[in-house]
């Protein structure tokens, strides 16, 4: 026992197992008869969440063997996934109130949370692979929620195919690392590649990076994104569009800073290099996006800009001020992008659908939905005063950093310049949104487009939280500096 | 012309990477989820393989770590197929069918 | 917290409590209160200018942003700025009046009024250049519901086209910000300070530069440290080493002043970028209209005159002829297709594209008659063209149509409302005695004794002079005289109460500028002869 | 007082009365408190002509407008004979006007409008005759734009002359030519003004071309002055070699002096309606008669004349020439049309235009040959006797209930006895008839013209010759109108039936005015020192033998023929019928100009211009859905290109998320592999 303590330091992992905890409820509480574990289910685990926070907070800095690493950035990550989880909880709690379930839905969600910190938190590709996957098997189940539902169905059917590829990708570029250089963790792959691995290294590190791009959804491995988004529940979505990419952000944070040697990372090779496959994400999200027909299929391009922003700020590391920026962008994403679809879930409650045809007009019967819609909307836009600017301010000022030092690569400038490109593009897609929910006249006056649909308390919290980060984190510069100061 | 004999490192990586490709080429071309879910099912394999086979030629097999891996990608890998299958079963409970070419709701 | 502070504050509060107090009835009361809160700290301002002329930034304050990226609240004006600020508040304040019984959602509409009022004082009185960046872009955001939702038939096309034209436009602006933050080290960087900002800014009795310690008791070259941030006074002083900083094989200097440009020519809005204006001025309600052209179309001259010009002089100084081509292209192009035009609105429209354009040649003319002048018919052009819309608005109100063909003697029934069209179109015309006359007469002395080809582009310019008395006048005649078209018309109501009241301060401040300019041209003068002495000091 | 006080206050005067005037509705009030102001104002301006006839300038007081750094623009007073004398002329003329109008619109129902438009033209007019500066002048010079545009305007809700019944039944038989569909008051005031700011844009180009120099000298101050300009005008005499480097073009300062002439005479042609910018002022007889017979006739139209007097130092030998032919052929051109015109006003307004080339003429005559003195002469007595002329026209249409048609009024004579001997000796002063005051100016012209064509020779006898040529014809077709409207017998007896003589105030207006016609000291006598240089002689020979032949010619055509039954006129018609057709179609200026102007610049190219911006009403229409939106070739339609581009774009990778999973993983596996293999190949 002491030995096992000895080997296994509790202490650095305690909001893990707190998460945990509130899992293994979750479901004890599905099982014991009585019980309504639909309601039980969310309180469970936003107090898990929130004892997970409190802990999080106070948490030590050290290595749980070769396996974890908790450092800056797991505590950062930790940071943005917990009250996330928690608020995504809550969302839950206020838009399945109608939902037949038992309390798996809270449990899945609390699932992604915990396999998003574990992979945050890895420091080895094998705790990275099940850290992911835990928060792809949790996804798949939430993405294909609704039962009966045929897009939600085929939602899950594309989303678990093209996720297990990927994966498996993953896992045989894993292989091979570790075939290559004879250790699964980062230190020791950098070690391994300190002292001269063989090329063969560098090409596996490539395919385990795909696994990491999928949950960035930066292109190539984006292609699921739209349709997964496109299919299932909004409130789904707000999970599987923003914890995994914390995660995986961080993973690629952390496996940049250890695994990959500084000579490879200097802005001029490897950073340019990301930054060229940055900017290709994002141009091809934003024109993609103008012919969409779904707010949802929007959201997901926007998502996949999104992810590749935060690439963009990744290439720019060492620097401890990149790593703050994709943090802070992460912020800023998250809290528009729950919030946006957040409201897009009980507009779709209202209409049916998020088809931009559907939505048309639905300002009439929900003001306030639809006008916090098109704010978070705007601030995913990066319209100043409101929260994305700033995110998007850290990044190209990183971006712009790296680009104009001496011996900096011209590619990150270029970045920079397709980047705004791409805002000005994104921009006008978000705006088919606003034209269509607040400009445009409904399409017929039935009780359909009447219709107010009541907001639960629940996700009238989450609005407000999502509102007060969307309003203040646009102006907040010194936010940027604490996050640097963080790390 | 690789030499394969059992106590050497080649063929297990022959087979694996065999392996790998034609999971690849399932995944690619057959219309059929099942057919895909095979694929996957054929590269994953491939990894927990080549994680087995490197474990055994690591230079330090005293710690198993490939070994290991292997087994946890075997459970994942079962993990997946399940839930997978269950996905397959919705599908095909609203749109009798998982022809992946029949069940294409969502798109541009 | 001193005034302008307040001026860009209390917009934002007032609005806030417009949407959150429900069924409020007092909406526009809270538009009125801050529009006439910034005009009074603008008027008082000017006034102070205007008696004690002078180039320096007052009622400065700061206030305390980012330590890290040395941005901060800091606010000031000068001549310029002041001027700006009191005709915000002026044609808000109008704006308002005008649309005094507005029925649709009127809290929403009045909150974001204010909104746009805040983001617009947030720009004529930021001397921080992400500050200026910010109000900048947060214009847009309340002026897309504004013509999106209050609009005509075809708000969702001119709304959508206004917002990402004008964002597309100012977006490089950003990469402008960051790569000038960037240029300067971390430690500040020590620069020697011109002889001409010496004497306007430095302040002997504390031997201080835009709050920076110098050492003014030696004669040799004063030089001064800069620090790293955005304070667009400190980011001037830096503007030979922006030059030299390379940016993607040029230098960022000329990206930078690129982007400044293509985000000003935008909004002013110089042909051919233009094509945004017509379309969000025909859709967007009377009092919108009024706004846009009365105040957010100056954005894009001050955007020149505070940043283009000051932190890039010479690539101002390079691109001035190119600007004044630009500008008389505008000035004719815009005459012209106001002549073509059937709708009224579309042709007033136009004409801001043509009077506008005056103020972009008389900027780049170089010459402080052309400067002074370009700013004085950006005010100007404020209130005569606000006169303008209301008037179309008015017209609009009774007939519920705009096309020109659609009136004829409208003076008859309508005899108050003839008289102050001819008296707007008179001043559209530049005829003497009326506030359009000032700015024009002085753009094309300053553009006559400019430099280079500047002579033949004023000669050019003159043109505009038979053009817009034709459009303008022409126009008069269509509604206004001849005999009645329609026996309905006979039957419309001439101004009422609130339009009378929206329309005096127009009319007097037409006829007081027209008569008497030298106030507002005492205050703007100084501040333009150091833009144009800046200007001038790029001269390679 | 000092005459610059005076001046301040005859030039403020009438702005005060239009002032007071706005707030009255009633016609009497208002007419009587105008004309008493003006009254005053002629007062002071008598006192003011006293004080500086026989050659003193008074410089009276200067404010500074704008200072602007290098120069500065001002306002202010500047007094010699010829200020104070035009003032003197303005400020009478326009009290008796006023006078006589009060009787004209007694029964107009708008004619409270009428004072303070008229005194608010008359304190424009007064600054442009008192102003110390070149752009001061310009200022009041647009404001009596502005007057005019008012005062033809007045009656702005008739209909355009096509439509409109009664001038259709009223209308000249030989009204041809004239553009009927836009004759009205609302387009001639329209007309009036943009064609006169066609000049005023070569005005500003002078003047521009004056800062220019003023510049290039390095002067400072009022540089617009008329001070500042004599002393620049030197540089005029002898072109220095001074010289601007301006991007490879070399300005000399005589250059720019020259443009700057050239420029102040462009508006001068605008303004006093010289060829080719002449054909407003025929169509601003849409205005009230009695405002015509100052503005159109007596003051206004002059402003150009006075002008180039004013900057006559500017001008260079070269300038001379062309305001001299300009003049000339205006002069001629003005008269042919003149002949055959049948509408009485319209007669009236081709002599004024005529008699302004005549005032251009001896204005080119250049400074040598007493020029600029001649003309002014000529301006002033052409002014009374105008004025005369054009009240008299509006009592008889008054008395006719609003017909003009020379064809059908005759006889008036017994009917309304002093209209028709005021109106006699006021044309024969226009004509030049020896003791009238028109015979010294003219002839002081003719003499100038001549002295300058003899020292100059070769092309500098055309502008004498067509002012002869104008003369004679001014002659014959002036006697024509005032044979035809007050002797023979009546023709159309139930129109003429209940003519009579205006009121007892307009009779005492006009026989107040009429010794200003008379060639007495008072009138021109030694205000100004007229030439009497060698060629004095022969030209008054020639004026003499021209006016007999043409007096006698038309004596003959209109007064002894008809009593011998015979109709010589229509006989000499159907003989020169080209030419008849011609000068009746007005040579084709007025079809041209609207070609030019109306159609070509204002309607087509406006609509080229507008068609390239925006493509089109038929696109404007279909804005809002993207899928109708047409294309089209203009600047707005390559916006919404390029927006159509970037949607292309997407739509060509939108067909790669078409929803097929197996496309998905083949192209992420695809990009993989090349990745590898690149980084391989790297």
């Amino acid at each position: 026992m002491i030995a096992f303590a000895e080997a296994f330091p509790l202490a650095l992992v305690r909001p893990e197992a707190a998460l945990t905890g509130g899992l293994l409820a979750i479901l004890a509480s599905d099982l014991s008869p009585g019980a309504n574990a639909r309601r039980l289910g969310p309180v469970l685990g936003i107090v898990s969440c929130a004892v997970a926070m409190w802990l999080a907070c106070a948490a030590p800095v050290g290595n749980v063997g070769t396996m974890l690493a908790i450092d800056g950035v797991t505590t950062l990550a930790r940071l943005l996934i917990l009250p996330l989880t928690a608020f995504l909880l809550l969302g839950g709690m206020g838009e399945r109130r109608h939902g037949n379930d038992t309390g798996a839905w809270s449990a899945s969600v609390v699932a992604v949370g915990l396999g998003a910190l574990i992979a945050a938190a890895a420091a080895n590709f094998v705790a990275l692979w099940l850290g992911l996957e835990l928060v792809a098997l949790a996804g798949y189940t939430l993405v294909a929620f609704r039962g009966g539902d045929r897009r939600s169905a085929e939602a899950g059917m594309k989303f678990v195919l093209f996720g297990g590829a990927v994966s498996a990708v993953m896992l045989f570029g894993i292989s091979h690392v570790y075939g290559a250089t004879g250790h699964l963790d980062f230190v020791g792959i950098g070690a391994a590649f300190a002292s001269g691995a063989p090329v063969l290294a560098g090409f596996a590190l490539l395919l385990a990076g795909a696994g990491i791009a999928y949950k960035l959804t930066l292109a190539p491995f984006h292609f699921f994104a739209p349709d997964v988004y496109q299919g299932s529940p909004a409130i789904a979505v707000a999970t599987v569009s923003t914890l995994p990419k914390i995660a995986a952000a961080a993973a690629l944070v952390r496996i940049l800073m250890t695994a990959v040697p500084p000579s490879l990372l200097a802005p001029v090779t490897l950073g340019g290099a990301i930054a060229v496959l940055a900017a290709v994400s994002m141009l091809l999200a934003s024109f993609t996006a103008l012919v969409q027909r779904d707010a949802k299929r929007i959201v997901a391009f926007s998502g996949i800009g999104h992810g590749a922003a935060v690439v963009l700020a990744i290439g720019c590391l060492p620097s401890r001020e990149a790593a703050a920026a994709a943090g802070f962008y992460l912020l800023t994403y998250v809290g528009s992008n729950a919030g946006a679809l957040l409201c897009l879930s009980v507009l779709e409650r209202a209409r049916g659908s998020t088809s931009l045809a559907d939505l048309a007009g639905s300002w009439r019967s929900q003001p306030w939905v639809s006008s916090l819609l098109c704010l978070f909307l705007l601030s995913l836009a990066g319209v100043p005063p409101l929260a994305g600017f700033l995110g998007k301010w850290g990044v190209l000022q990183q971006a712009l950093a790296a680009g104009m030092a001496p011996g900096g690569s011209s590619a990150m400038v270029v970045a920079v310049l397709l980047f705004l490109l791409a805002t000005a593009v994104s921009a006008w897609s978000y705006l088919l949104v606003v034209r269509a929910v607040v400009f445009a006249e409904p399409a017929a006056a039935n009780e359909r487009t009447q219709r107010r649909e009541p907001v639960a308390l629940a996700t009238r919290v989450v609005l407000g939280v999502s509102t007060v980060a969307t309003f203040g984190f646009g102006l907040w510069l010194d936010g940027l500096v604490a996050l640097a100061r963080m790390l | 012309m690789p030499d394969i004999s059992p106590d050497r490192l080649d063929g297990y990586l022959l087979v694996a990477g065999i392996l790998f490709v034609a999971g690849v080429f399932a995944i690619i071309s057959r219309r059929n989820a099942i057919g895909v879910l095979i694929g996957i099912e054929l590269m994953l394999n491939a990894a927990a393989l080549q994680f087995a086979a490197y474990g055994r030629f690591a230079p330090s097999a005293a710690d198993p770590q490939g070994q290991t891996a292997a087994v946890f990608v075997v459970v994942v890998a079962a993990a997946e197929a399940a839930v997978a299958l269950a996905l397959f079963f919705a599908v095909y409970r609203t749109f009798r069918d998982v022809d992946l070419e029949a069940t294409r709701e969502l798109r541009s | 917290m001193g005034p302008l502070l307040a001026c860009v504050l209390a917009p934002l509060l007032l609005a806030v409590a417009c949407v959150a107090v429900p069924g409020l009835r007092a909406a526009r009361w809270f538009a009125l209160a801050g529009s006439l809160l910034t005009l009074g700290v603008g008027g008082f301002a000017l006034a102070d200018f205007a008696m004690r002329p002078g180039a320096d930034f007052r009622l400065l304050e700061s206030h305390a942003w980012s330590e890290a990226f040395g941005a901060s609240f800091r606010f000031g004006v000068d001549g310029i700025g002041a001027a700006m600020l009191a005709l915000s508040g002026l044609i808000t304040a109008i704006a308002t009046i005008s649309a005094w019984s507005q029925e649709r959602h009127p809290r929403a509409y009045h909150a974001l009024v204010l909104v746009l009022l805040a983001a617009m004082n947030g720009v004529f009185t930021s001397l921080d250049l992400l500050l200026f960046y910010v109000s900048w872009e947060m214009v847009l955001l309340p002026m897309l519901p504004l013509v999106g939702v209050f609009g005509g038939d075809q708000r969702r096309y001119a709304a959508m086209k206004f917002f990402v034209y004008t964002l597309a436009g100012s977006v490089l602006m950003l990469a402008m910000l960051l790569g000038l933050w960037n240029a300067t080290p971390a430690a500040g960087r020590t620069v020697v300070v011109p002889h001409v900002v010496v004497t306007a800014h430095a302040d002997a009795a504390t031997s201080t530069l835009h709050g920076l310690p110098i050492d003014l008791s030696h004669d040799g070259p004063k030089l001064v440290l800069v620090p790293r941030g955005f304070d667009l006074r400190h980011l001037a002083l830096q503007a030979p080493h922006f030059e030299t900083t390379n940016l993607l094989g040029v230098s960022l200097a000329a990206f930078g002043f690129l982007a400044v440009l293509l985000a000003c020519l935008v909004k002013i809005p110089a042909v051919p970028l233009h094509t945004w204006l017509p379309h969000a001025h025909v859709q967007a309600p009377t009092a919108v209209s009024v706004l846009l052209a009365g105040v957010l179309l100056k954005l894009g001259v001050y955007g020149l005159y505070r940043v283009g010009v000051p932190l890039f002089p010479q690539q101002a100084f390079a691109w001035a002829p190119t600007l004044g081509v630009v500008g008389l292209v505008g000035i004719l192009w815009g005459a012209w297709a106001a002549l073509g035009q059937r709708d009224l609105k579309r042709l007033v429209a136009y004409s801001s594209v043509s009077h506008m354009g005056f103020c972009l040649l008389g900027l780049a003319s170089g010459t402080v008659a052309g400067a002074t002048g370009g700013m004085v018919q950006a005010v100007t052009h404020g209130l005569s063209s606000g006169l303008l819309f209301l008037l179309v608005g008015v017209v609009y109100d009774r007939a519920h149509h705009r096309e020109v063909a659609g009136f004829g003697g409208l003076a008859k029934p309508m005899p108050v409302f003839a008289w102050i069209l001819l008296l707007g179109a008179l001043a559209g015309a530049g005829l003497p005695a009326l506030a359009g006359f000032p700015g024009e007469f002085l753009v094309l002395a300053g553009a006559f004794t400019g430099r280079g080809a500047f002579p033949w582009l004023g000669g050019l310019a003159t043109l505009s002079v038979v053009l817009s008395a034709a459009y303008l006048l022409w126009t008069v005649k269509r509604v206004a005289y001849g005999p009645l078209q329609h026996a309905e018309h006979a039957t419309y109501r001439d101004l009422d109460g609130r339009e009378r009241w929206a329309l005096l301060p127009l009319v007097a401040l037409l006829l007081a500028f027209g008569l008497w300019p030298a106030p507002i041209v005492d205050a703007l003068r100084p501040a333009c002869e150091l833009l144009v002495q800046t200007l001038q000091g790029g001269r390679p | 007082m000092t005459v610059g006080t005076v001046s301040v206050l005859v030039w403020l005067l009438p702005l005060f009365a239009a002032l007071v005037c706005t707030r009255l509705r009633s016609p009497g009030l208002a007419h009587g408190i105008a004309a008493v102001v003006m009254a005053i104002a002629t007062a002071l301006a008598a006192t003011m002509a006293i004080a500086v006839v026989g050659g003193g300038t008074v410089t009276g007081p200067h404010a500074t407008w704008l200072e602007l750094g290098t120069f500065t623009l001002g306002v202010g007073t500047y007094i010699d004979a010829m200020a104070a004398v035009m003032a003197l002329i303005v400020c009478a003329l326009a009290t008796g006007v006023l006078v006589f109008n009060a009787w004209y619109m007694h029964d107009d129902p708008q004619a409270a409008r009428f004072p303070w438009q008229f005194c608010l033209f008359a304190a424009a007019m007064l600054g442009v005759v008192l102003s110390d500066n070149l752009f001061l002048s310009f200022c009041c010079w647009e404001l009596v734009g502005l007057g005019s545009y008012l005062l033809i305007g007045f009656w702005f809700d008739k209909p355009a002359a096509a439509v409109d019944p009664t001038y259709q039944a009223n209308k000249g038989a030989g009204a041809r030519g004239v553009l009927e569909a836009q004759l009205s008051p609302a387009h001639a005031q329209l007309k009036a003004f943009v064609m006169n700011r066609v000049g005023d844009a070569g005005f500003l180009i002078g003047i521009g071309a004056l800062l220019v120099a003023a510049v290039t000298l390095g002067r400072s101050g009022d540089v617009l002055g008329w001070q500042n300009l004599q002393e620049m005008a030197h540089y005029v005499a002898n072109p220095t070699a001074m010289t601007i480097e301006q991007k490879g073009i070399w300005v000399t300062v005589s250059l720019c002096l020259t443009i700057a002439a050239l420029g102040i005479f462009c508006g001068a042609i605008g303004k006093s309606a010289q060829f080719p910018l002449h054909t407003w002022l025929p169509d601003a007889m849409q205005g009230p008669t009695t405002a015509s017979s100052i503005i159109h006739a007596a003051t206004m139209v002059a402003a150009g004349v006075f002008l180039v007097a004013r900057c006559y130092p500017l001008f260079p030998p070269e300038a001379l020439a062309v305001v001299g032919w300009t003049g000339g052929i205006t002069c001629l051109l003005a008269a042919t049309i003149a002949c055959v015109q049948w509408d009485l006003k319209a007669v009236l307004a081709y002599s004024t235009v005529s008699q302004l080339g005549l005032m251009f003429v001896g204005l080119g005559a250049g400074p040598a040959a007493g020029g600029k003195d001649a003309a002014i002469a000529h301006l002033f007595t052409h002014a009374f006797s105008k004025c005369l002329l054009f009240l008299c026209a509006g009592a008889v249409i008054h008395a006719c209930a609003g017909h003009q048609d020379l064809a059908r009024l005759g006889g008036l004579r017994k009917r309304m006895p002093v209209v028709a001997y005021v109106s006699l000796a006021a044309l024969l002063a226009l004509l030049g008839m020896p003791l009238f005051s028109g015979f010294v100016s003219k002839d002081a012209v003719l003499a100038a013209a001549l002295g300058n064509a003899q020292s100059a020779g070769g092309l500098a006898w055309g502008p004498f010759v067509l002012a002869c040529a104008g003369s004679l014809l001014t002659a014959a077709y002036m006697l024509r109108w005032w044979l035809r409207i007050f002797t023979g017998e009546e023709r159309d007896h139930d129109l003429t039936h209940y003519a009579h003589d205006p009121s007892t105030g307009a009779k005492v207006v006009l026989l107040l005015l009429v010794p200003m016609t008379l060639s007495l000291p008072w009138t021109i006598g030694a205000w100004l020192p007229l030439p009497h240089g060698e060629s004095h002689l022969p030209a008054m020979v020639t004026a003499l033998v021209l006016l007999a032949v043409g007096g006698g010619f038309a004596l003959w055509v209109f007064l002894l023929a008809p009593r011998g039954g015979r109709d010589v006129a229509a006989g000499l018609a159907r003989s020169a019928a080209p030419l008849h057709a011609a000068c009746g179609n007005l040579w084709g200026i007025d079809k041209a100009w609207d070609l030019l102007f109306t159609r070509g610049i204002g309607r087509v190219l406006a609509q080229v211009v507008a068609f390239f911006d925006l493509g089109g009403e038929r696109r404007l229409e279909q804005l809002e859905n993207a899928q109708e939106r047409r294309a089209s070739a203009s600047v707005d339609g390559v916006v919404d290109g390029i927006a159509a581009g970037c949607a292309h774009l997407g739509a060509g990778s939108a067909s790669l998320h078409a929803g097929r999973l197996g496309v998905y993983l083949a192209v992420a596996f695809a990009v993989v592999t090349v990745a590898l293999l690149w980084g391989g190949l790297w």
